[in-house]
């Protein structure tokens, strides 16, 4: 019995190996286990090499893994790239139709199946790129136990929908995969430990899912954007899942329209959302400006990929935290967050849509490559309690009316607003006064600017420090945000085994932070911030440059990596490693 | 049912049907003699005309001196930034059925950075009216060349007059699809606020093109179309299919390739409309998007419909 | 005899005061005296109420002074807005036809002129609004007992061109006010030290001309630009000027258009340059972070103003610095310069052509709306020795030609080239290898990342440290980046004769810093960093936060202003005093 | 005289007639059966005929699968951004006279982000070749709906039918004041080969619209216009000016309002050159510019000519 295992599978990107994935991961998902998963994509349209990799485990999986416990290669290129990736000791079935590995490697057990024959035998000649998937995804389920009743059922409701045949084959195949004789593999592989049921429902999806319904649960109505990898599927689910709420989501002609096209919801009240990701998030800058001169709230997503320019758009890269705080010009304040897994893609749009509300700002979200794809599973929220369903407020406004008052929070009112003082407000990207009147007076330009900056002095005055992941004092602190969530946590727990004392801690608000982190930081003789970004001309990542210039605390350094694949436990060791000695 | 949930007054008072005073916000900032005046007053005039609520008044632009139109109307308004009051407008047309959406800007902010969102919101026939105030020159940023700056106009991007041939307004609105076009000179406030009025009217995507004077950087621009300065102001025949014996040589307005023809007259042109069609709005189709979505529900409330969402996700 | 004066003369825009600052900043060129001009800029296209100040003197004027010695009032409202600038002991000269002050306030000397009617007098009715100005030139003329054969020399040349009567009555009212009995006011006034003959020639322009001679002197001859205050200057002179040395400036249809059409330039071989100011700079983020991709040199200059959004567009402010280092998504590397008086706009441009094209990298250079219309006078530039004339070198490409060498510079062949090797390169925005061509190789990514920083790197190395300005060490260092220069400048020469040991540094280039800062910082007690722009969420000035990032000294502190105007001496004064007391 | 020095190979070797290899770089990253390929081919095809030298191709793009096309041709090539192809090429063809420039895109990149870049271009006659291949679709983004995607077409983002009027290509293209524009099809070798070629002889901008199938997200979209495949492929006869008998019938393709009529005919329309008239360029402006102040400037180097202009400030 093990904890979790790491399987990967290689093939081509045409063969449906993402579909076993997300099979697999809703399977985890519904028997209470935890799992990530992690896909490439092919670099052209018509498909390619690909691999979906999924960890599946009973106790809390952070990241897809470093090394795989069990390969499944299709083709001679899928086991040549990834055997490699194999652990020694670990399993590597492969398609003997296709491959003839070097059996002699002692390192390995290798398990020759013949896929492509097998599938042809059990669902006939035509349908056979088809049914490979469904027999590699039998064959997993006996190897490892899975609850093939579940399995079945979930089949059944992913096929159901379609021809009548389609899902015919795919049992057809599944079930050959499952009664495939595999011999004594089974008794080297390994029993999942069965989790602790939680009681609850647990769900599983993808990041940009989970981004889009957060939007909904947290009252979003109103959005528009322009595809991009890897923003479009949030833009397609909201264009269909919004109008069941009364709301719409329209594909404009570019992104200079999309963001102009939400503020015009925003402004008409109804908080909106506009996303895109790096090259759509340069091209948003101007019109940004003015949301926070305007002080009109508006969420706007970023799917980060590698960049610059065109960049690397299939690949994970956190390079656009100096972007999303300082990217338009003037002193432009705006509130910048990041999630930390897929659950919390959820979640933090919902507090997104609360922040944006509760302080007229427009608030930025960087998601990113790796999150916006990979699956996981996770408790299905507690609707009832995050819930917001939106109200367009046009009771009239009062004689005493300021939009922008010196002191106090935005007051906008939306046209169709009755003004009881019989004077209507324009909105403007002018500088202008408490009434929103354009003006060029030094005094109340000081005063304005203080006015937006000092909206996110008051949310940082309402966040929580976030929670020391470890231990409470010792050698080292590092410090994530984002997606690297994960694999930090598994480095930390890794190395406490060791006897180390560290901790992490992981930050979700990015700008403003949340207070007390000084404090924390004084806790611990080393802090290395750990993120997918370029070290830049003075050594350090983007987070590690604001927190180095908040704190003027040098203790603050930096592990970057810029290889457009997330971090591997190892690797965020060995970045340690390279300032003090940790493994040895 | 999981609408969005509107919080309005209950009863709403008789209104004061507006007067002038009533619109008038700020004093303008344009130069005496600027065309911009006139607009604004014809604007006054019919917005009077047709007894808009005060609250339903939502003027949008961009930024130029044309483009300051809604702080000088007292009513909703926007004062966004340069090219992308279109957009902006969509947004805000699309999603509040309830208020009268009008755009104002300048040939720089409509046809050169802005040229884009007018072609596509047109297609789509966006429902709202845009008032574009040609001067043939950038106002605001004091004499470059603009794209309906004539062969020749000296600029202080062309000092030696412009070259590139002009965009042929006229020629671009009928083409990019918008249903209603037409054109007028901020000089003859009677035509320029019936085509407001017909402009308003419409259903869908109208636009006007107002030939306005910029005083201080083109004076004279439009005196071949004025009257008072020894010009003229020819205006389009409208076929008005009565078979009245000089109607087939009337204009037909809902013939696109013949309106294309009629903005090839040469300078001054013709005025009055060259298109008007009708055509289902981006609105429509929007809001039936809604109704299909909304009946395929049921009554399921927002948070219903959510939970049902991720019970898929099991 | 005194050193220098401030003039500050107050009426209407339309009534030409601009024309006479002009012409007195021209005239201290010509007499080798130094000269700083300001003025403000009507809200209405129309014109409306309007300053020109200038600083005249013999020693080096840094500033255009804090308050005025010498006001000239046309209007009521100009007499009532700016007698409050005037010194005690000043002198108020105004028009008796129009203004009528209370002459019992004993802090001042009042003088009636009736500029009005004394100007109707001399040129006749019609012409009177157009002559007040050269009127009260005459009057300045006799007044400081300025060099007047020089000056009608000027004005000769200034109204030379056109209709021979303008000229005549220029003169005609120049003359009368020259003659116009002032009594003993000339006792009180001020007769300014001749200033040492430097035996060179002396020139006064503005800002942005002085950036687009620049530009021209550094082998630019291409570009492109839409119009945007108070960039337009810049796009108009060169579209005139440029045709002559064989180039051209193209007018576009927007700002994407035009650093595209610029890119395009510098691809064929023609370094090239863009333009604008905030809001058009944030439109041109998509395109520059392809020219940082693509390793295509180009100058951006982005003349800056009050924002964010459509802000203040005739204030100055400098908050544009983080945008033109982070603007862009993804790890985008790019130069960034400042230029500290007009002078240096000159030189500055010329710099960054050298830059540009040394390490084919994009260069913005951050000036802003007080530098752009100032006037200056200084030492005509030597063009002998800094005018770089471009070579489209079209020379074969060798067969081992590689564009992107991961160890070297980057060598592109424009179109044209004909390429030995056989092999034609493509410039693209995906990441690539050395060759150009598209990969999602992780390996290349980082090191192609690397590369494209480490070009910063070397540059920096090759920058030598900026003086220091003041005492070798002591209390205080004052640094400063852009048009802060001369008000650091004189405050620190104001406390030095105090007795407070003190000294400022200047920053021409932001991005990379020159090195060496640590060690001038180790000298001083207390660090100011004295900037336009906001304090942010943190209490930092955009400068401010960069240098603690790098150097995380906590002693490194901001003293920032968001007012629109530019810094006067006694502002940075009070500034340092809010932290320690220096004034007592 | 104060022009830019050119450094070049001062004896150029007799040059070798390019073949498909020589031409020939990368191999396609398209989907077997899409569009583009035939795109390329006749490209090349053309090219050759021409004997157009080998380091005077110059290819320029933005971003999607038609895209992709510079790195499938062995030249001088840009792979720019989304929607900006047009501009860069600008700056290419203003300042290098001696180039042949082609730009190659989609309808995403030409018609949607890039719309008004082509328009501008268009109307100043910028000197080069765009060839839009147009599969009604958003290709290398996976099937979203395009600004020519017909009514109904099922996407990602139009799961229900797409409901937008799409742009009509030929109008929005004859209107732009594009001097050369025609239309043809991938499946139609000859038809295309020969329009690239008028194309690209003719002076100033000349846009060709190729209907070239994306086989992956929009199958068949284009067999109404394939005889092989049950369509027909209606040609445009157009007009000799030779008075033959049926020539009054026959296509103006320097009528302008007739041009934009053709364009309305209902799907799959006609195939051919729409409109083709010539007129300055640009291009030919900008270096009359230079010819004149350099004529002013006589034989000053740019030293002497700056000196002058500083002595003008003294
Ligand atoms: C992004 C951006 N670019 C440029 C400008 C500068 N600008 C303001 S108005 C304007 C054009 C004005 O011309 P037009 O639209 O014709 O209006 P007019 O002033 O003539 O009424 C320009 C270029 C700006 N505000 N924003
Ligand atoms: C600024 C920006 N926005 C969006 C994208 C994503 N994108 C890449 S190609 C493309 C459209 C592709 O459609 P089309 O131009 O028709 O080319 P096709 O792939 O169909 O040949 C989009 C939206 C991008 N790369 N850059
Ligand atoms: S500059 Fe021209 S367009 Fe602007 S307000 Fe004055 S007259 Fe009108
Ligand atoms: S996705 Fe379509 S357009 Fe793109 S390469 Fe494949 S077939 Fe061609
Ligand atoms: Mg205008
Ligand atoms: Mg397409």
């Amino acid at each position: 019995m093990v904890d979790d295992a790491v399987i990967r599978i290689a093939g081509n990107s045409q063969d449906g190996i993402q579909t076993i994935g997300g099979l697999l991961a809703r399977l985890a998902g519904r028997t209470d286990q935890d799992v990530i998963t992690y896909m490439t994509i092919p670099s052209t349209i018509s498909g390619g090499p690909s691999i979906f990799q999924v960890r599946i485990g009973s106790g809390e999986i952070l990241s897809p893994g470093d090394q795989a416990d069990f390969l499944v290669a299709f083709y001679e290129h899928s086991f040549k790239s990834h055997i490699g990736f194999l652990r020694e000791g670990g399993i590597c079935l492969y398609d003997s139709d296709e491959v003839t590995p070097d059996t002699s490697d002692k390192r390995f057990t290798f398990v020759p199946v013949p896929l492509t024959s097998a599938t042809v035998e059990a669902v006939g000649g035509t349908a056979k790129d088809r049914g490979k998937n469904m027999f590699a995804l039998g064959l997993l389920c006996s190897v490892f136990d899975l609850d093939r009743p579940r399995l079945v059922e979930i089949i059944s409701r992913q096929f159901g929908g379609k021809d009548e045949s389609i899902l015919r084959n795919a049992l057809l195949a599944f079930d050959a995969g499952y009664a495939y004789p595999l011999g004594d593999i089974l008794d080297l592989a390994f029993q999942l430990k069965p989790a602790v049921a939680s009681g609850k429902n647990r769900v599983a999806t993808d990041g940009n899912t989970a981004m889009a319904l957060g939007l909904i649960a947290g009252g979003v109505r109103h959005g528009a954007g322009y595809p991009i990898t890897p923003w479009s599927p949030i833009m397609e689910q909201l264009r269909v899942e919004l109008p069941q709420y009364g709301g719409m989501f329209i594909q404009a002609e570019d992104e200079l329209a999309a963001i102009s096209i939400a503020l015009g919801f925003s402004y008409s009240g109804h908080l909106a959302i506009t996303g895109s990701a790096g090259p759509g998030l340069s091209l948003k800058m101007e019109a940004l400006s003015w949301a926070t001169m305007a002080e009109i709230p508006l969420i706007v997503i970023n799917v980060q990929r590698g960049g610059p320019s065109t960049g690397l758009p299939t690949s994970v890269e956190q390079s656009d935290l100096m972007q999303a705080i300082y990217g338009s010009h003037g002193d432009c304040p705006r509130v910048v967050l990041a999630p930390k897994d897929v659950e919390d893609c959820f979640y933090i749009a919902i507090e997104a849509a609360r922040i944006a509300r509760k302080y007229s700002v427009p608030v930025i979200i960087l998601s990113d490559q790796a999150l916006s794809s990979r699956i996981e599973a996770f408790t299905e929220p507690d609707l009832a309690k995050v819930m917001v369903d939106p109200v367009l407020d046009l009771s009239p406004a009062p004689e005493d009316y300021k939009p922008y008052p010196l002191t106090g929070e935005t007051r906008h009112a939306p046209p169709g607003t009755r003004m009881s003082g019989g004077s209507y407000p324009v909105v403007t990207g002018l500088e202008h006064d408490e009434m929103g009147h354009p003006t060029s007076n030094p005094d109340l330009h000081m005063k304005m600017t203080a006015r937006r900056r000092n909206k996110l002095r008051r949310l940082e005055a309402e966040l929580p420090t976030p929670e020391i992941y470890g231990d409470a004092q010792g050698e080292i602190l590092l410090v994530g945000w984002g997606s690297t969530y994960g694999p930090i946590r598994e480095a930390v727990s890794q190395l406490r085994e060791k006897g180390l004392k560290l901790a992490a801690i992981h930050l979700r608000h990015l700008h403003p932070m949340a207070p007390g982190l000084e404090k924390v930081f004084d806790r611990y003789d080393h802090i290395f911030v750990i993120e997918m970004n370029d070290e830049g001309v003075y050594g350090q990542g983007q987070l590690a440059t604001l927190l180095r210039s908040r704190f003027c605390n040098p203790k603050i350094r930096s592990i970057c990596k810029t290889d457009g694949l997330t971090f591997k436990i190892r690797e965020i060791i060995s970045g340690i490693d390279d300032f003090i000695a940790v493994t040895a | 049912m999981s609408t969005i949930t509107i919080k309005r007054p209950e009863t709403s008072e008789p209104v004061a049907k507006l007067d002038k005073k009533a619109l008038s916000a700020d004093h303008p900032t344009w130069c005496p003699g600027c065309g911009d005046f006139a607009v604004l007053a014809s604007f006054f005039k019919v917005v009077q005309n047709l007894g808009i609520p005060h609250e339903q008044i939502c003027t949008i632009a961009g930024i130029g001196c044309s483009s300051r139109f809604p702080y000088f109307v007292n009513g909703h308004g926007v004062h966004y930034i340069h090219g992308r009051a279109i957009p902006l407008a969509t947004g805000v047309s699309l999603s509040r059925p309830d208020l009268n959406i009008f755009v104002f800007g300048g040939d720089g902010d409509g046809f050169s950075i802005g040229g884009n969102h007018l072609e596509h919101a047109a297609r789509k026939n966006l429902n709202l009216t845009y008032v574009i105030m040609d001067n043939f020159v950038y106002g605001l940023t004091k004499k470059q060349t603009s794209p309906t700056s004539p062969v020749g106009f000296k600029s202080k991007t062309d000092p030696w007059g412009a070259q590139d041939e002009p965009v042929n307004p006229m020629r671009k609105l009928v083409a990019s699809g918008a249903t209603f076009v037409a054109r007028t000179h901020a000089a003859q406030i009677n035509h320029m606020s019936e085509m407001f009025e017909r402009a308003i009217k419409h259903p869908g995507f109208s636009v006007v093109e107002v030939l306005s004077e910029c005083v201080v950087f083109f004076k004279g621009s439009f005196d071949a179309a004025n009257p008072r300065k020894g010009g003229e102001f020819p205006l389009i025949p409208e076929k008005q299919w009565d078979e009245s014996p000089d109607d087939w040589k009337a204009h037909d307005t809902t013939d696109l390739s013949k309106a294309i023809k009629l903005a090839e007259d040469p300078w001054p042109g013709k005025f009055g409309v060259f298109y008007e069609v009708e055509r289902t709005t981006k609105n429509d189709n929007e809001h039936a998007l809604i109704a299909d979505a909304q009946a395929k529900v049921g009554n399921a409330s927002s948070q219903e419909i959510l939970a049902k969402r991720f019970a898929r996700m099991r």
